[in-house]
């Protein structure tokens, strides 16, 4: 084994994130580390490099036990990992986020050009042609992510870890890291994949571990395995196939009545004034590759950009949203894609994150009386099944799935009557991913409107009840009734891009 | 070729400090003699020093309030010392620097080992030199050192009967260092990382603690030596000095382009923050009219102006890219 | 005429009063007057100087904010021939670097201030307190030498406390409640402040504790502002040392005698330090004064 | 209630400690006479002479939730005073002079507020513009001197007697029990801790982040106008060039020795007032125990780290590492035995 890991234990305040976890990686496998939100994922590649001090178990490469005290160390020993959250630093160039702590020197001074040279060379292979001498944060999500892995491949001599670096690419970029891993598989590296993406596990990986609750479930071959088993594993329970799976019946939302109607809405050099009328009830897709638009186009209708030109207008007349304050008087939800930056207000407890837009529409004079904020706290966590220990938990203390659920909440109390969710699944386990689905289809039964943003288009298809397709900033086609289809989506991209259509 | 986007903070600064240098030559033809040129070189070498340490330390994302009190204590270190032992003045030098620097290394380790915010730290520490210096003496001492007769006479007279100074130059050497070890050395690439975002400096493999400590212990270095400056710049040590020079160092920094919340900025950025400032203060003393009330008004008028025009240009820029 | 006039900053009362009378003498006196207000730092004082030198003025006035460390920017001055007055404070720098200092003895304030009490404590042991000005200045040092120096010899004088007010009433007030607090008020026979705004506040104080200020504790301080003779006016106040705010007057008259025909001056112009106590027609003094801009 | 008072049990112990610390160089510290109608002793002295700090703190606090702070405060004092003092040598009533001040304390924090929250600067610098021209500002209303005046209703602001205690004390306590609950008792508080923790989202959920960071400034405004009010009344006169120097640093101390973050949110403003205690009571501490002045600032910043390190949370965590770790050392692992 060149990787193993005995009885791993990790407590923080609270809560038991590893409890006596065991895991082993082979060189020359793609082994998945797969498990609910909040299982210890990436608790577990933490303690692994270096980043959390483990409170107890023993870790062996090549057989020799290790104990690294810090990432730098773990990188030393030829352990380059990409993290989930925070990746690399935007404030500084690409090239010096490809080559920091080995920065190439002459006379002990950093050679800028040299450096520029390196980072080049160590993103030939993915594709991007990007100037290394720019800031990061210049660049796009997508970019930045490939970077990421760029600078962890270089890092990797024996172990490649890789905490959900999908979760913001689209498919010809994750095509693409695939060969990368498995061309660094064929030399003999060990990699460590962590997704929520089945799919993509069934397609890369070898072996798979399994944790939930912080506990290890089972290690497996994925070739003997389901994707009903290993749902099984992940949840300990049967996912109801029902939901995951169930159709849509576009048919209903078609006849309901218009109630709201954006007319050239734009913004130069943001989005292309674009028209959206939106039924009651219905969900609204928007589908595109990244960087086509699509946030951009929420933030338009929600006020966080001004539009510069369009109109909007209801049953009773214009509509005012060029804030995210008239927006929500107007009856407007809008839950952001970065919820880390954007939704969750971190030291808050979940209370009062639920209750917070609420009480901004009634204003500072008028507080939501402590019991009824507690009511509604406790009926979300019900409704939404958030994973939490009460109420006045800070939000920043709970995983991805469960934060993104307190920021879904946050909005549904309000009750509003357009509601936009950019990426609302995104970093979400199975289960949480058919639970956040369902209610989709709950609150539009119930009458309520939706935007729904999101890359994966299965998804899409199986909560829109029509698609709207961007391309280079630009509305470019909508799909309705039973072009409500996955190919069709990706044949609306394409046709749009000769580029993408000579390529498929 | 077109310019990083990186640079238009910097090239702001430059850029209004040329203007703001012709605006000032306009009304007062003087002002462009190799005379003032010196002098704004000379008066402004503590600054410049001291502010290149800080500059380090706010692109860490942190602050050092300490250092005008470190200045004014170098200063008391060095006269009495020289007035009690009969050390030779660089070995009085190299003991004061060693001091200084232990002591920043001791904030930055008290700010990273106990979590405690930055400026509270360094606030203690600027009580803790100050209430040093007097507790070597209340009065200003006079240092009287063939060697400093030296130190203080050694210029180099330009045309136009300017003087640039031992002490101008060295400012421009910290100066150049300052941006050697900030641009182009591991070290100064931990910095901004630190400033970038303390986590993911540390996921990154930046050892943060040894950093921050480094950190601050540099800017201690460069207090002492701005103190050192000082005392030659007077030739005398009084526990009275610079006080309030952090905050002008802080300014300087910030009209220097850096950011406050750390990780953009740069040394060279600095040293026009501080010329910039100087400028102001020649300005004024040129002028000669302004009572000691508008005096404080029009400093901080003029400073306003600055960042206001400043944050214009970047936006202008911002928008046409 | 151009004249540059580096003043230390407007940190108090009789600093803006020396300012105003400053601006006075030179108008008066057809002087083109260049003000540049250093806000109480040395550095910014160097700089004005130098400024001044590369300006090409006829003459600068020096309000140095301390002693030492002018060497170098007055050889400057020097070279350039331009002569340079420094107002009531010293330097330490040798003194053919100047033309004159105009100023009053700060040692001699202190001990005329002692003297006083010297010759008007009550009966028996007078126990003191002190309020120094702030820690490290010059007048803080040179007047509490000159206060110790006059009563020494005398065994029933003792300071029984000393702290900074630095030169301010709040700080005035806030020390002497705490004395007030400390000796048990009633034990205190004198107060001596280093200036009269710490003077004014300790009177607050001592009122406010219910004593009487002037009567049951003696106040004796320095500088003789307008509102110090208000307070010996009403009786709660006992002397007060003058330092006179007008230096510019004697600076411009050597200065004036120096340009006509190179009239060196005496290199120490000394101004008086008169004692006022109550029995000089304080109310005069104070209408006098008031005007002066203090 | 106990939820308030858990948090503020840290600074009541630090108080305590410090009270019997400063008691042990000074053992009447704690002795209260009455006489005359009015209370008078060293606790009472810390009570009044603290209200600049106090009340500085408590606009502050608001301003550091907010992840800002406030460095003008200081100077706002002399502004107010300075507006004050010529309202009332102007032969305005005092009434007409209190009102007067406070608008100018209002209009500073709005000005600083725009600043912030309009332009974008960031608050240190923006506040320090105001901090050096202000006090420029506050020379020119008095012309360097001290504007004096006799006004009695406005001195006994600064120097009254109110049921045997100083005005300035209901002043500050006043002014801290009204924010605390204009804060608790609507949800001003939750709104202000929220913009500070997460702006961004703040205001995608509908809260008017801009307006809110006005307000806090105007606050913090107000407050060092109150409290310029107090330093002017007290010594019946407005000292523009020394009246809060530097106090803003120590309402920043009070505010952080209150065990509220730098980086904003949550915020205590009873925290932050037992903060300000602790200061003064180190301040009058110093001048009981009658060292020579020179000794003040070295003892202050003694106490000052003392109190923050006691009182840090990590050291708490540094002692439990610390313990494993020599534990560790002295059980070799086992495991490293068994190895090949
Ligand atoms: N720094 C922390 N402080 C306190 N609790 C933490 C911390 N980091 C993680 N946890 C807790 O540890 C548990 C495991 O979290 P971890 O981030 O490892 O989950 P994960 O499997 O990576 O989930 P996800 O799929 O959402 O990324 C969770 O209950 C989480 O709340
Ligand atoms: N080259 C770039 N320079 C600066 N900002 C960019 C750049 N590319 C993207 N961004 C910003 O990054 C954010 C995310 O953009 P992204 O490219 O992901 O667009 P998108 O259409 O919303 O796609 P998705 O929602 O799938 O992320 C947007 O706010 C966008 O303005
Ligand atoms: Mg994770
Ligand atoms: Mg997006």
């Amino acid at each position: 084994m060149l990787l193993t890991i005995r009885s791993l234990s990790k407590s923080f305040p609270g809560t038991r994130a590893l409890d006596a976890v065991d895991f082993d990686l082979a060189a020359g496998e793609v082994h998945a580390l797969l498990g609910e939100n909040g299982a210890g994922k990436s608790t577990l590649i933490k303690c692994l490099t270096g980043a959390y001090s483990r409170d107890a178990g023993e870790i062996r490469l090549d057989g020799a036990p290790v104990s690294p005290a810090s990432t730098s160390e773990a990188q030393e020993l030829g352990i380059g990992t990409v993290y989930q959250e925070v990746n690399l630093l935007p404030n500084l160039t690409v090239a010096q986020n490809l080559t920091f702590g080995r920065e190439p020197r002459r006379f002990g001074l950093i050679d800028g050009r040299a450096q520029a040279d390196m980072a080049r060379e160590m993103l030939r292979g993915y594709g991007l042609d990007i100037d290394v001498t720019r800031d990061l944060g210049s660049y796009s999500v997508a970019v930045q992510q490939v970077v990421a892995i760029a600078r962890a491949v270089a890092l990797s001599g024996k172990v490649l870890i890789l905490d959900e670096p999908t979760a913001s690419l689209d498919a010809a970029e994750v095509r693409m890291l695939f060969d990368v891993v498995r061309d660094l598989r064929d030399r003999g590296l060990g990699i460590v994949f962590v997704s929520h993406f089945l799919d993509q596990v069934f397609e890369l990986c070898d072996r798979l571990t399994v944790l939930r609750n912080g506990q290890k479930i089972t290690t497996e071959r994925v070739a003997d395995l389901d994707r009903v088993k290993l749902i099984g594993h992940m949840l300990g329970r049967e996912l109801d196939d029902a939901i995951e799976t169930a159709e849509h019946s576009p048919a209903a939302a078609q006849e309901a009545p218009e109630i709201l109607r954006f007319e050239g809405i734009g913004r130069a050099g943001v989005v292309a004034p674009f028209d959206l009328s939106v039924r009651r009830g219905e969900v609204i897709g928007l589908a595109g590759l990244l960087g086509s638009g699509r946030t951009e186009s929420a933030e338009l209708l929600f006020g966080v950009r001004t539009a510069q030109t369009g109109t909007a207008r209801d049953a009773d007349g214009p509509v005012a949203h060029a804030t995210p304050r008239e927006a929500v008087r107007a009856g407007f939800g809008f839950a952001p894609e970065d919820r880390k930056t954007d939704g969750i207000v971190a030291d808050l407890s979940v209370r009062e994150n639920i209750i917070l837009a609420m009480q901004a529409r009634r204003g500072w004079t008028r507080p939501i009386p402590r019991a009824e904020q507690a009511r509604l706290a406790d009926e979300y966590i019900a409704k939404l099944d958030i994973r939490t220990s009460d109420a006045e938990k800070p939000i920043g203390e709970l995983s991805g799935g469960n934060q993104q659920k307190v920021v879904l909440a946050r909005w549904l109390a309000m009750n509003p009557r357009f509601l936009i969710l950019d990426e609302p699944t995104r970093g979400i386990d199975v289960g949480a991913h058919a639970e956040i689905l369902r209610l989709i289809r709950d609150m539009t039964d119930a009458g309520m409107s939706m935007l729904v943003i999101s890359s994966e288009f299965d998804e899409l298809v199986a909560a829109a009840d029509r698609i709207v397709v961007l391309r280079d900033r630009r509305h470019t086609r909508e799909l309705t009734g039973a072009e409500v289809a996955t190919d069709e989506i990706v044949r609306a991209i394409a046709a749009a891009d000769p580029r993408e259509a000579a390529a498929s | 070729m077109t310019v990083n986007p990186r640079l238009y903070p910097l090239l702001a600064t430059i850029g209004i400090f040329v203007v703001a240098y012709i605006v000032c030559w306009l009304q007062f033809p003087y002002m462009l003699s190799t005379r003032v040129a010196g002098n704004l070189l000379t008066d402004n070498a503590y600054l410049g020093i001291v502010a290149v340490g800080m500059t380090l330390v706010i692109l860490s994302g942190g602050i050092d309030l300490s250092v005008g009190s470190v200045i004014a204590f170098s200063g008391v270190f060095i006269a009495v010392m020289l007035r009690d032992t009969g050390l030779h003045p660089l070995l009085v030098f190299a003991l004061l620097l060693a001091v200084t620097t232990a002591f920043g290394a001791a904030m930055g380790a008290v700010i990273h080992g106990l979590a405690m915010p930055a400026f509270i730290v360094t606030l203690a520490g600027m009580f803790l030199a100050r209430g040093a210096s007097y507790m070597l003496t209340i009065e200003s001492v006079p240092i009287a050192h063939p060697f400093y007769d030296l130190l203080k006479d050694a210029y180099w007279l330009m045309p136009g009967k300017g003087r640039l100074t031992l002490i101008g130059v060295l400012m421009l050497v910290a100066v150049a260092a300052g941006a050697l070890i900030a641009h182009r050395t591991r070290f100064g690439a931990q910095v901004f990382a630190i400033g970038g975002g303390e986590q993911t400096a540390r996921l990154m493999g930046v050892r943060v603690g040894a950093t921050t400590v480094g950190i601050y212990a540099f800017s201690g270095f460069m207090a002492g030596l701005s103190g050192i400056v000082f005392s030659i710049y007077t030739g005398s040590g009084y526990p009275l000095a610079t006080v309030g020079t952090e905050l002008t160092a802080i300014a300087a920094v910030v009209i220097g382009g850096t950011l406050l919340t750390g990780g953009a900025g740069y040394v060279v950025g600095t040293l026009f923050g501080v010329l910039t400032m100087g400028l102001i203060q020649t300005y004024i003393v040129f002028d000669g009219t302004l009572s000691s009330w508008w005096t404080k008004i029009v400093i901080g008028v003029l400073l306003l102006l600055f960042i206001l025009l400043q944050r214009g240009l970047l936006r202008v820029t911002a928008l046409r890219a | 005429q151009t004249v540059g006039f580096s003043q230390i900053g407007s940190e108090s009362g009789w600093r803006a009063a020396e300012t105003t009378l400053t601006r006075q003498q030179a108008e008066e006196r057809g002087i083109d007057l260049r003000f540049s207000d250093a806000q109480q730092r040395q550095e910014n004082q160097i700089a004005a100087i130098r400024s001044f030198v590369a300006q090409g003025v006829d003459a600068i006035l020096l309000a140095p904010v301390v002693a030492t460390g002018w060497d170098s920017v007055l050889e400057e001055a020097k070279e350039a021939e331009i002569p340079v007055v420094l107002l009531d404070r010293r330097v330490d720098s040798s003194d053919d670097l100047y033309l004159t200092a105009v100023g009053s003895d700060l040692v001699h304030e202190g001990s005329v201030a002692g003297q006083w009490l010297v010759d008007n404590k009550p009966e028996g042991t007078c126990r003191v307190v002190e309020l120094q000005g702030t820690t490290g200045s010059s007048p803080a040092i040179d007047r509490a030498t000159g206060f110790r120096n006059a009563i020494e010899g005398n065994a029933d004088i003792e300071i029984v406390r000393s702290q900074t007010g630095d030169f301010t009433r709040t700080g005035g007030k806030e020390v002497m409640e705490s004395f007030l607090q400390a000796e048990a008020g009633n034990e205190i026979c004198a107060l001596y402040a280093h200036n009269d705004d710490m003077a004014l506040g300790a009177i607050q104080a001592i009122k406010e504790a219910g004593m009487d200020p002037g009567d049951d504790i003696l106040i004796v301080s320095i500088d003789a502002v307008p509102d110090i003779f208000q307070a010996m006016a009403d009786g709660d106040a006992n002397a007060t040392v003058e330092l006179t705010p007008n230096m510019a007057g004697p600076a411009f008259d050597a200065l004036e005698a120096y340009w006509a025909d190179g009239t060196e001056p005496e290199k120490f112009i000394q101004t008086e330090s008169k004692l006022y106590t109550q029995s000089d027609d304080p109310m005069a003094e104070y209408e006098a004064r008031k005007d002066l801009g203090y | 209630m106990t939820r308030t008072l858990r948090r503020i049990l840290p600074q009541i112990l630090t108080l305590a400690v410090l009270v019997a610390l400063v008691s042990l160089f000074f053992p009447q510290f704690l002795s209260v006479d009455y006489q005359g109608g009015r209370l008078s002793g060293p606790v009472i002295d810390v009570l009044k002479r603290g209200a600049p700090v106090a009340l500085l703190a408590v606009g502050m606090t608001l301003v550091i939730a907010t992840r800002g702070i406030d460095l003008s405060v200081g100077t706002i004092m002399a502004i107010t005073g300075a507006t004050a003092a010529w309202a009332l040598a102007s032969g305005w009533g005092a009434a007409a002079a209190v009102l007067l001040a406070l608008m100018a304390g209002l209009a500073c924090g709005v000005w600083n507020g725009c600043l912030v929250a309009l332009i974008g600067i960031q608050p240190i610098v923006a506040t320090l513009i105001l901090m050096t021209s202000g006090r420029g500002i506050a020379q020119l209303i008095t012309e360097g001197r001290i504007l004096t005046f006799t006004d009695p209703g406005f001195a006994w602001l600064g120097s009254g007697i109110l049921l045997g205690l100083p005005v300035p004390v209901y002043i500050w306590v006043g002014t801290a029990i009204a924010v605390a609950l204009l804060m608790r008792r609507t949800a001003l508080g939750l709104l202000v801790e929220s913009i500070g923790i997460n702006r961004s989202a703040s205001a995608l959920a509908g809260i008017n982040a801009t307006v809110l960071l006005i307000a806090v400034y105007v606050a913090s405004g107000l407050c060092a106008a109150l409290a310029g009010i107090i330093a002017t009344a007290d010594i019946r006169g407005a000292d523009a060039n020394n009246a809060g120097l530097w106090l803003e640093l120590d309402a920043i101390l009070a505010v952080v020795i209150g065990g509220n973050s730098l980086l904003g949110g949550r915020f205590s403003v009873a925290a932050s007032v037992l903060g300000a205690m602790i200061i003064q009571t180190i301040d009058t501490g110093i001048l009981l125990a009658g060292f020579p002045s020179e000794y003040n600032l070295v003892i202050k910043a003694g106490l000052v780290l003392m109190v923050l390190l006691v009182q840090s949370p990590n050291l708490a965590g540094h002692w439990y590492a610390l313990r494993r770790h020599v534990r560790r050392r002295r059980e070799p692992a086992p495991s490293d035995r068994s190895a090949p």
